[in-house]
């Protein structure tokens, strides 16, 4: 134990940090201003992003238990960006809420989870990390306390997470029996496919696909995206999400390295229901964060889609995706946090002549459902095609095609609502909203990254280079 | 050497410095200096064409840049032309500066509306410069958008439903070329297992054959989406007729000329052999889309939806010159592309704008406008008969080459082809002689069009500039034939590979 | 057969009997109770095991934990005399033929696995061993998911807190 | 000891897991699905004790596994009551059919 | 050589006249625009004087054949090596009559313009399709090049559309002038079709290497006469098809339903294009290709014989029974015309053969001095008297004299009585018939005798019969044409009555070389007899009013009635159009559009929607089910990739 000790576990050791500061000021109680608590919180969410750019060392702690290096590590401050822009746009709901300081406290035990999923060497490792994130989130889903649908949400999203983990808990206790390891460094050569393992596989696969929100392991997904405070709607779509893909690349692909055909089967018909699914069940949507919930099932299609080839510029594409698609749906859900805290309107139809009232918030909502949808100039273009690209290159057109089609069938869509936001007249339209400092600062970085991310390929490169270190 | 890339600076820092503008004049001068500026620099680009190509400059693409964009995935940010695009890139420009000349009026939202505009026209630019597929797509996909807010936002009638078709049919449309595009990637393979999206590299290697039978259809129909392939021509008159007068100009003009350019440039080029396969595929369809397109146009009873399905039929013509791959034939279709895009530029230009003073598209409610305005009803009357092919206007020419080239495959089944073709201009004719006849000549048929106002000095100015660009290629054909001989000449020499492998 | 098969075949049997009457029993604190058993049951498999310290913590953390949460909060919502809503009929033949049809495949891959013992010297369960890995960052210690379940621990108490702190009536 | 053959407990997990499926399946009532729940936890302890005691001994992974996973069940069941109970206060019922608001 | 500078300017004054007057006219200079016109018009004729002057008694003829020169000629539009668009200037001795006819009556139009069309606002659109037109006239007679003359072809077309329609007030004017250009065009679909094939066969589109390559024997005459198709060799099939564009600019049969009523115009356009010149231009088509078609193609040429012949004497029994004087006017226009066809149809290309070239040639230039003396002189009347209708006309003689005069001069010229020029050319067109085909001779003398009969039938019912009553009720009044109007009713007259004179075989022939006609007194007695006969007739019915030509017309009930209606042509063709091609074809095709696929891109949007209704019970909101669904999913994933699929 030494200095490595905490230079490998930065991230984690400041999270736990910036936890127990929290923890003290809940404890003493003394706090009167939320506003002025919650600068000095997403200082403090800022100096740990910027963290995550110091001094990144490769290395393993724990016996294997828990490894990093470059790649985990812009892993995990991809996160910690995520949740900055989710502290600041969450601005608003929290000015006034009782329960500031624990929603932080939870939140961050989330990402620390998250953290630990990622870093994790071993499944004991990777299921502690996975109900670390889990557990406190579907609390964080209750809470808005006085909705019913807050806590109709977290009674579904923590019945089913438990009812999930305990499938996938039973196929990792397989997978050690048929093993006797739990260390993924030792379980690719000891996986040999009986049909034990195959059910294990898919076992634990179904465990990931309820995170990702596989069709159709994905039903959870809408209510709870629709009950759940929007800010914490926008840390599900997207930092759990990314979180779990990032396992799924790192962890999950290689695991199962011997059984390379069924992991690609098992993904090919995954892909096709998700993007399928997700698209059609987003056409018929009113509420906009029940929408943008399937319109994340479908992004996460496409996500897949990149994975299923399996090689280092696919996973690039990937993560690339999940930089831009942070950054998109973030735009989004900052507009619709906003709106819905200052108006409490969370319907889609609520939006129309939302552009006449607050043209810059309309042409938010439009760069990032373009950007969603994949239509240049935006960063989503480029983190779309390269997604297809990926897919392409392992030579399945079939795959390639429905995504593609999909993709027009997404625009509509997206259309949709740039439709609603731009040109339906409404008589009562959203009055004009103020923003405030956190909520345009946060909007700004989403916008400038979703013009420029595509344009430079230096993110691209970057995160390439990470690959093949 | 000429810098390509300011063709994309040029409406970039337009669209931008649109964006900073602080009242309506503001922006509507800007838009305007910025596409002269441009048209300009088309111009100067035509002539630094020709004087290397006089210099003898033989090479396929002039004046090229590239750097790597992408490298991982061997993306180029590659641009060069040849006389095919710098005719595109004309017609463009000329088309832009109509456009925004005629919505000066524009009412509602101008700053979105110019800024919209231009950033259409970037797309169209990048298009016809870029040597990229992977570019090339993105400035195809730039280019659907736009489209879909100029209609929806600033459309008429049932403006959303078409709005949304336009865009839906398009972006399906790009998802075949899409694929297409990723198809022919991964079958070329330079070496190391490094492919290539560059244009003309793919073009010197041979695709195998059974590979180009399942890479064309979808590269060509992605593109002939664009360019309104029967039967996937149905976004046209919808969209054209819901879309405002300027947008209606582009998407004739400009946007389903990057559909015929893509089929000639990237489908046909790049996948000779498979051509010639599916050539009577699409000599076919593109007899279909001529026929038909000219019949539905008879049964119009909306001046747009008449020109839109006008279109239809004439955007038949350039399928038809690229479908019958002789070197006639596709100087025919792409003078054909040029000739349509201005014609029905000007003709959607003055429908709208005798629609801004009737308040009427209906032939049936028109009537007698040549006597209120004379004007507009000339440049009418003019873009009509560009329509229905008369000599010494483009149609004409670009109609007689796209002919001549055709009958020069002597199988029956093209001649029958090319005959059905012709016979379209008789019904071409009785469809814009039938809505001149009605609409601008006989009685007033309203008395309110007597306190209508002719044009004003921004219409005048579109109008004669499109007009004076049409004569140019009607009086003078020996320029534009000047342009692109050369580039066709390299072409067919591709394309003839695939006759000769077959 | 030895008397201890026996022993096992009883606690086996018993536990699934409960188990299964613990899923079907009508009233809610019935069904509580044979879950209760059913744990001891589970509790005494692992003492015949000799699994004792796991058998203990079974009985500490279930039967005295969240057995006694459960019944509490069946008591808090006031459902425990009442019979429970009967389910779907159907729900019911479904759930049951492919949970049965899933429970004979999976026990037929069981069988059909065939399973390796491995060759190292085996590690005593002892108490005093699982507390030393327990604690210990050296190979074999368990320190790290230690600390990592005991920030579950704080996050659930905090969740739990705020959630079921009884909200004060709106100000 | 030796006659009770790793199989015989693995068929009792397996029973106790597919039971606690179809209990989580079937009962309407939350409070009895999170039984279920337990069950199902339960019967994948029983496999890691199993596998830890009669392949491998040489490691007490299993064992660990066992002791986390009871610690995790217990948190789960906490929140899982907390977030019940909150439910409760709102529809004044526990039946999970009854919490259908947000569908479709 | 001649300096071809100067020649160029015959068209492009014309055209230079135009641009000035249609853009700038209107607003700048609307009264001289007439005197610009005329002006420009009458430089171009004094230049055709000098070319038509230094061809045919200075350079043209080589060894007494008259050449062909290529005056000038630039390449217009290159469609492959070697076939291009050319623009040039051909001289020979149909091109140079031609510019010389052209410019001459365009002149004399421009002149009576003036004053006919004084006083109206838009006189400077008029002048400036007048200009336009002469242009493309001419620029189709000099053309050295297929492509070329389909090109100004199509220029001539629209102008005659334009001036049809210059009334574009008129309902019927407008629909006049559309009739006129659709079914024009519909003929120019099989030239254009025509020029394809020729050019395919021949590879090229130049006239002179065209002629050579398809009447010497060479491969491409080989290939060209072989290739078959149903029947057919592909040269006959083409010629036929380019004759079918001659057909409808010439309006024989079929394509003649547009002549009459493009007679909406104002006279001088009816004079000019629609008598005159445009007319004529198959007639030219078919002489500027006479060889292809005599040597290579004589099934062509006989259906150009045949066509001529029947399309003559169609029109001429129409033309008797019309009272609109303007209509009867195209009626015998079109007869004539089918005169000319038919003399090219029955003449064989050389020597004493080519009799029926020059003859046709001879009435082209005859007939288009009597003819538009004819049209300028009912436009005389008609300005006179307002009114189109031969009813309300009368007993003019008195009150317009010279009018009068130049009518009945005209009027002898077209019956054929020497010696007026009518009679010569049309004495050898009918000895060329003779010669060759005895029915087609049959068929010319009838004409012959009908067009007798219908021209004093208008001339006795205009200027005898009942004596002038005005609409307007005002008392009749010596109502002569201004000067300018006068002044070309003159000059006409004056050609009209001597141009018959002139030696026309000497000058113009099928193989260049000078035709030495004589006239056969003894064959014309017939023919003269029986025009005279023609007159005879129409002056016992019409010299008086009298009720006999109502009982004639009642007698011939039936006949009458068809004849009236023009044998009903028009409402066939109404009928194919409107109720096949619209009703038929069209319609069904934007229902097709409408239902079929635009329906099916909307039901692809409906059925995804559909199915998206259809699933959303998987979403019933009950946690239990997701449960369910996720379990059942394992399930089948589980059998699905470890049985079905591994």
């Amino acid at each position: 134990m030494g200095i490595e000790f905490f230079i490998l576990m930065k991230s984690e050791w400041a999270l736990m940090l910036i936890i127990f500061i929290l923890l003290i000021i809940k404890v003493n109680g003394t706090y009167q201003d939320n506003a002025k608590l919650l600068l000095f919180t997403n200082i403090l969410l800022a100096l740990n992003f910027m963290l995550g750019f110091v001094s990144n060392q490769s290395g393993m702690l724990f016996n294997s238990m828990f490894h990093t290096n470059s790649l985990i590590a812009f892993e995990k401050n991809i996160l910690n960006f995520a949740t900055l822009i989710i502290s600041l746009q969450a601005y608003t709901w929290l000015k006034n809420h009782k329960h500031m300081l624990e929603y932080y406290m939870l939140l961050l035990t989330t990402l620390l989870g998250m953290f630990f999923m990622i870093s994790s060497g071993n499944f004991l490792m990777f299921y502690l990390g996975l109900e670390l994130s889990a557990i406190p989130l579907a609390a964080l889903v209750n809470f808005d306390l006085d909705k019913l649908k807050s806590s109709e949400a977290a009674m579904k999203m923590v019945l089913l997470s438990a009812f999930a983990s305990g499938i996938m808990l039973f196929g990792i206790s397989m997978i050690y029996g048929t093993t006797g390891s739990l260390n993924f460094a030792e379980l690719p050569a000891l996986i040999t496919g009986s049909h034990l393992q195959i059910l294990t596989l898919i076992f634990i696969f179904t465990g990931f696909a309820f995170k990702l929100s596989v069709v159709p392991f994905h039903l959870w997904t809408a209510d709870v995206y629709e009950g759940a405070p929007v800010s914490i709607t926008a840390y599900l779509s997207v930092v759990s999400k990314a979180a779990i893909v990032f396992v799924l690349i790192s962890t999950l692909s290689p695991l199962f390295a011997g059984l390379t055909t069924v992991w690609y089967n098992i993904l090919f018909i995954s892909i096709i229901l998700t993007i399928i699914v997700g698209n059609l069940f987003a056409i018929r949507q009113q509420n906009i964060k029940r929408f943008l919930a399937f319109s994340s099932i479908a992004q996460v299609g496409f996500i897949l889609l990149a994975i299923s080839a399996g090689t280092a510029l696919s996973n690039t594409a990937a993560i690339f995706f999940l930089i831009v698609y942070t950054l998109s749906n973030l735009g989004v859900f900052g507009v619709i946090a906003l709106v819905s805290d200052e108006t409490g309107k969370e319907n889609i139809d609520d939006y129309k002549g939302f552009y006449k009232t607050n043209p810059a918030l309309g042409w938010v909502i439009a760069l990032s459902l373009f950007s969603l949808a994949g239509i240049p100039p935006t960063a989503g273009f480029f983190g779309k095609m390269f997604l297809i690209t990926a897919g392409a290159s392992k030579g399945s057109y079939i795959l390639v095609g429905i995504a593609a089609l999909n993709m027009v069938v997404s625009l509509y869509y997206y259309l949709k609502i740039v439709k609603t936001v731009f040109i339906d007249p409404n008589e009562e339209p959203i009055v004009p909203i103020k923003t405030n400092m956190y909520l345009k600062l946060s909007l700004g970085v989403c916008m400038i990254g979703i013009v420029i991310t595509g344009f430079t390929s230096g993110l691209y490169d970057y995160i390439y280079l990470l690959f093949r270190l | 050497m000429t810098n390509l890339s300011i063709l994309i600076l040029i409406p970039l820092l337009t669209a931008l410095a649109v964006l900073m503008g602080r009242n309506a004049i503001q922006i509507r001068f800007v838009a305007l200096i910025g596409s002269v500026i441009q048209l300009l620099a088309g111009i100067a680009l035509l002539f630094s064409y020709l004087a290397e190509r006089a210099a003898g400059n033989t090479a396929q693409m002039l004046f090229e840049y590239r750097c790597s964009w992408y490298s991982a995935l061997n993306i180029e940010y590659y641009v060069g032309v040849d006389g095919i695009s710098i005719a595109m890139i004309l017609l463009t420009a000329v088309v832009v500066v109509a456009g925004i000349l005629i919505s000066w009026n524009m009412q509602t939202l101008n700053k979105e509306f110019f800024f919209l505009i231009v950033l259409l026209s970037l797309g169209a630019y990048g298009f016809f410069i870029s040597l990229d597929l992977f570019t090339l797509f993105f400035f195809l996909e730039l280019a659907v958008i736009p489209k879909y807010l100029l209609i929806g936002i600033w459309g008429s009638g049932n403006k959303e439903y078409s709005a949304m078709k336009l865009a839906l049919m398009l972006m399906g449309g790009s998802a075949l070329v899409l694929v297409g595009i990723l198809a022919t990637y991964f079958n070329t393979n330079i070496g190391n297992g490094v492919h290539t999206f560059d244009l003309i590299k793919i073009s010197q290697i041979s695709i195998p054959v059974q590979t180009q039978m399942y890479i064309f259809p979808l590269l060509f129909v992605g593109f002939g989406v664009f360019t309104a392939l029967f039967p996937f021509h149905t976004w046209a008159p919808d969209g054209h007729s819901s879309a405002p007068t300027a947008a209606s100009m582009f998407l004739a003009g400009i946007s389903m000329k990057l559909g015929g350019y893509g089929c000639l440039r990237v489908a046909t080029y790049l996948m000779p052999e498979a051509a010639h396969q599916y050539s009577w595929v699409i000599v076919l369809l593109a007899t279909a889309a001529i026929i038909y397109g000219a019949f539905a146009t008879l049964m119009q009873k909306d001046l747009k939806y008449m020109n839109a399905y006008s279109s239809v039929s004439h955007c038949g013509f350039v399928l038809l010159g690229i479908g019958m791959l002789t070197k006639t034939a596709i100087i025919g279709a792409v003078i054909q592309m040029v000739s349509h895009g201005l014609m029905t530029a000007l003709f959607f230009g003055s429908i709208g704008m005798l629609y801004e003073r009737t308040h009427t598209r209906q032939v049936a409610q028109l009537g007698g406008l040549l006597k209120t305005l004379p004007f507009l009803s000339t440049v009418f009357i003019i873009a009509g008969l560009c329509s229905l092919g008369l000599p010494g206007f483009s149609g004409f020419v670009a109609e007689m080459t796209v002919f001549m080239g055709a009958w020069q495959r002597p199988e029956l089944f093209n001649r029958i082809a090319t005959i059905l073709a012709c016979a379209s201009i008789v019904v071409t004719a009785v469809y814009i002689l039938r809505a001149a006849g009605k609409s601008v000549m006989g009685p007033i048929a309203n008395e309110q069009f007597k306190n209508v106002t002719d044009a004003r000095w921004t219409e005048k100015l579109a109008s004669i500039l499109l007009i004076v660009a049409i004569l140019s290629i009607g009086f003078a054909p020996f320029w534009i034939i000047d342009l692109i001989d050369v580039d066709t000449q390299l072409i067919m020499e591709n394309i003839g590979r695939g006759l000769s492998s077959n | 057969m030895s008397a201890s098969t026996i022993v096992f075949y009883i606690l086996a049997v018993g536990t699934i009997g409960s188990a299964l009457l613990a899923v079907t029993a009508n009233k809610i604190f019935r069904s509580a109770v044979y879950l209760l058993f059913s744990l001891i049951g589970i509790a005494g498999i692992y003492f015949y095991l000799n699994f004792e310290f796991i058998a203990a913590v079974q009985i500490v953390v279930y039967v005295g934990g969240i057995v006694v949460l459960i019944i509490f909060s069946i008591f808090l919502t006031h459902e425990s005399g009442k019979d429970m809503e009967k389910p779907n009929t159907m729900r019911v033949i479904f759930s049951a033929l492919s949970a049965l049809f899933a429970c004979l495949f999976t026990l037929f891959f069981i069988r059909e696995q065939t399973f390796i013992k491995t060759l190292n010297a085996s590690v005593e369960p002892t108490v005093k061993n699982i507390g030393r890995q327990m604690l210990s960052t050296t190979e074999h210690g368990f320190i790290l998911p230690f600390e990592v379940v005991s920030m579950l621990l704080l996050a659930a108490m905090i969740g739990c807190i705020v959630i079921a702190i009884k909200s004060r009536p709106a100000a | 000891m030796n006659e009770i053959g790793l199989e015989h407990l693995l068929i009792v997990s397996t029973c106790l897991f597919f039971i606690g499926i179809y209990g989580f399946l079937t009962r309407r009532n939350m409070i009895t699905m999170l039984m279920s729940v337990e069950l199902i936890l339960n019967s994948v302890n029983i496999n890691f004790i199993a596998f830890n005691k009669y392949l491998f001994p040489d490691k007490l992974d299993g064992v660990f596994f066992t002791v986390f996973i009871i610690t995790i069940a217990a948190a789960e069941a906490a929140v899982a009551i907390a977030i019940i109970i909150n439910l409760y206060r709102h529809y004044k019922s526990i039946d999970v059919n009854d919490a259908e608001k947000m569908r479709f | 050589m001649i300096d071809s500078t100067y020649i160029l300017l015959i068209p492009l004054l014309p055209f230079l006249s135009f641009l000035l007057i249609g853009l700038l006219g209107r607003t700048y200079f609307p009264k001289q625009c007439s005197i610009i016109g005329t002006l420009s018009l009458f430089a171009s004729f004094v230049i055709s004087l000098v070319v038509a002057y230094q061809y045919f008694f200075q350079i043209g003829q080589v060894n007494g054949i008259y050449q062909k020169i290529t005056a000038f000629k630039m390449v217009w539009l290159q469609f492959s090596p070697n076939i291009s668009i050319d623009m040039g200037i051909l001289l020979d001795p149909i091109s140079v009559m031609m510019l010389l006819v052209v410019t001459f009556i365009s002149f004399m139009i421009h002149v009576y313009s003036m004053g006919y069309m004084h006083g109206d606002p838009r006189i400077s659109v008029f002048y400036s399709f007048l200009s336009l037109f002469t242009f493309s006239m001419l620029g189709l007679v000099i053309s050295t090049n297929i492509f070329q003359i389909y090109i100004f072809w199509e220029l001539v077309g629209i102008s005659s559309f334009l001036l049809i329609g210059y009334y574009y007030e008129k309902p019927s004017a407008v629909a006049a002038s559309k009739k006129a250009f659709i079914v024009t065009r519909f003929a120019d679909l099989g030239f254009l079709v025509g020029i394809l094939i020729l050019s395919f066969q021949s590879e090229t589109l130049d006239f002179q290497t065209l002629i050579e390559r398809l009447t010497t024997d060479t491969e491409y005459l080989n290939s060209a006469t072989t290739a078959s198709f149903f029947g057919f060799s592909a040269l006959t099939w083409g010629l036929t098809l380019v004759f079918a564009g001659g057909a409808g600019k010439s309006a024989m049969l079929p394509f003649h339903i547009w002549l009459p009523d493009a007679m909406e115009g104002p006279t001088p356009v009816s004079a000019l294009i629609h008598a005159a010149t445009m007319v004529v231009a198959g007639v030219y088509l078919v002489a500027r290709l006479f060889p292809v078609f005599s040597i290579s193609a004589p099934e062509a040429l006989n259906i150009v014989a045949y066509v001529g012949a029947f399309s003559s004497l169609f029109a001429a029994i129409i033309a008797c029974t019309q009272t609109d004087i303007k209509r009867v006017l195209a009626y015998s226009t079109m007869s004539q015309i089918g005169f000319m066809m038919f003399a090219l149809g029955v003449s064989g290309y050389g020597g004493e053969e080519g009799l029926g070239y020059t003859a046709s040639m001879f009435h082209l230039f005859t007939h288009a001095m009597f003819k538009a003396l004819l049209f300028l002189c009912a436009g005389a009347v008609i300005h006179y008297v307002h009114s189109n209708e031969m009813n309300d006309m009368g007993g003019l003689r008195k009150l317009m004299p010279v009018t009068h005069i130049t009518f009945l001069i005209a009027c002898l010229a077209i019956t054929g009585i020497p010696p007026f020029s009518g009679f010569f050319s049309k004495e050898e067109i009918l000895l060329a018939a003779y010669h060759s085909n005895k029915l087609i001779f049959a068929m010319g003398i009838l004409t012959a005798a009908l067009t007798a009969f219908y021209m004093f039938r208008l001339y006795f019912t205009i200027f005898w019969s009942k004596p002038f009553k005005s609409h307007q009720a005002e008392t009749a009044h010596h109502g002569e044409a201004p000067g300018t109007m006068l002044l070309p009713l003159i000059i006409l007259a004056f050609f009209a009555a001597i141009t018959g004179l002139i030696r026309f075989g000497k000058y113009v022939s099928s193989d260049g070389a000078a035709l030495i006609s004589e006239l056969h007194v003894d064959f014309s007695i017939a023919p003269v007899l029986i025009a005279l006969l023609g007159i005879g007739i129409a002056y016992y019915l019409y010299k008086k009013e009298n009720d006999t030509p109502q009982k004639l017309a009642t007698g011939l009930s039936g006949f009458y009635k068809a004849a009236y209606g023009k044998f009903y042509i028009d409402e066939l063709y109404l009928f194919i159009t409107k109720g096949i091609v619209f009703n038929l074809v069209g319609r069904p095709i934007a229902w097709f559009d409408k239902n079929i696929v635009d329906g099916g891109i909307n039901l692809s949007a409906s059925t995804v929607g559909y199915i998206s209704e259809t699933i959303k019970k998987f979403q019933s909101g009950k946690v239990q089910d997701y449960a369910i669904y996720f379990f059942a999913a394992t399930i089948g994933f589980v059998l699905l990739f470890i049985y079905l699929w591994s």
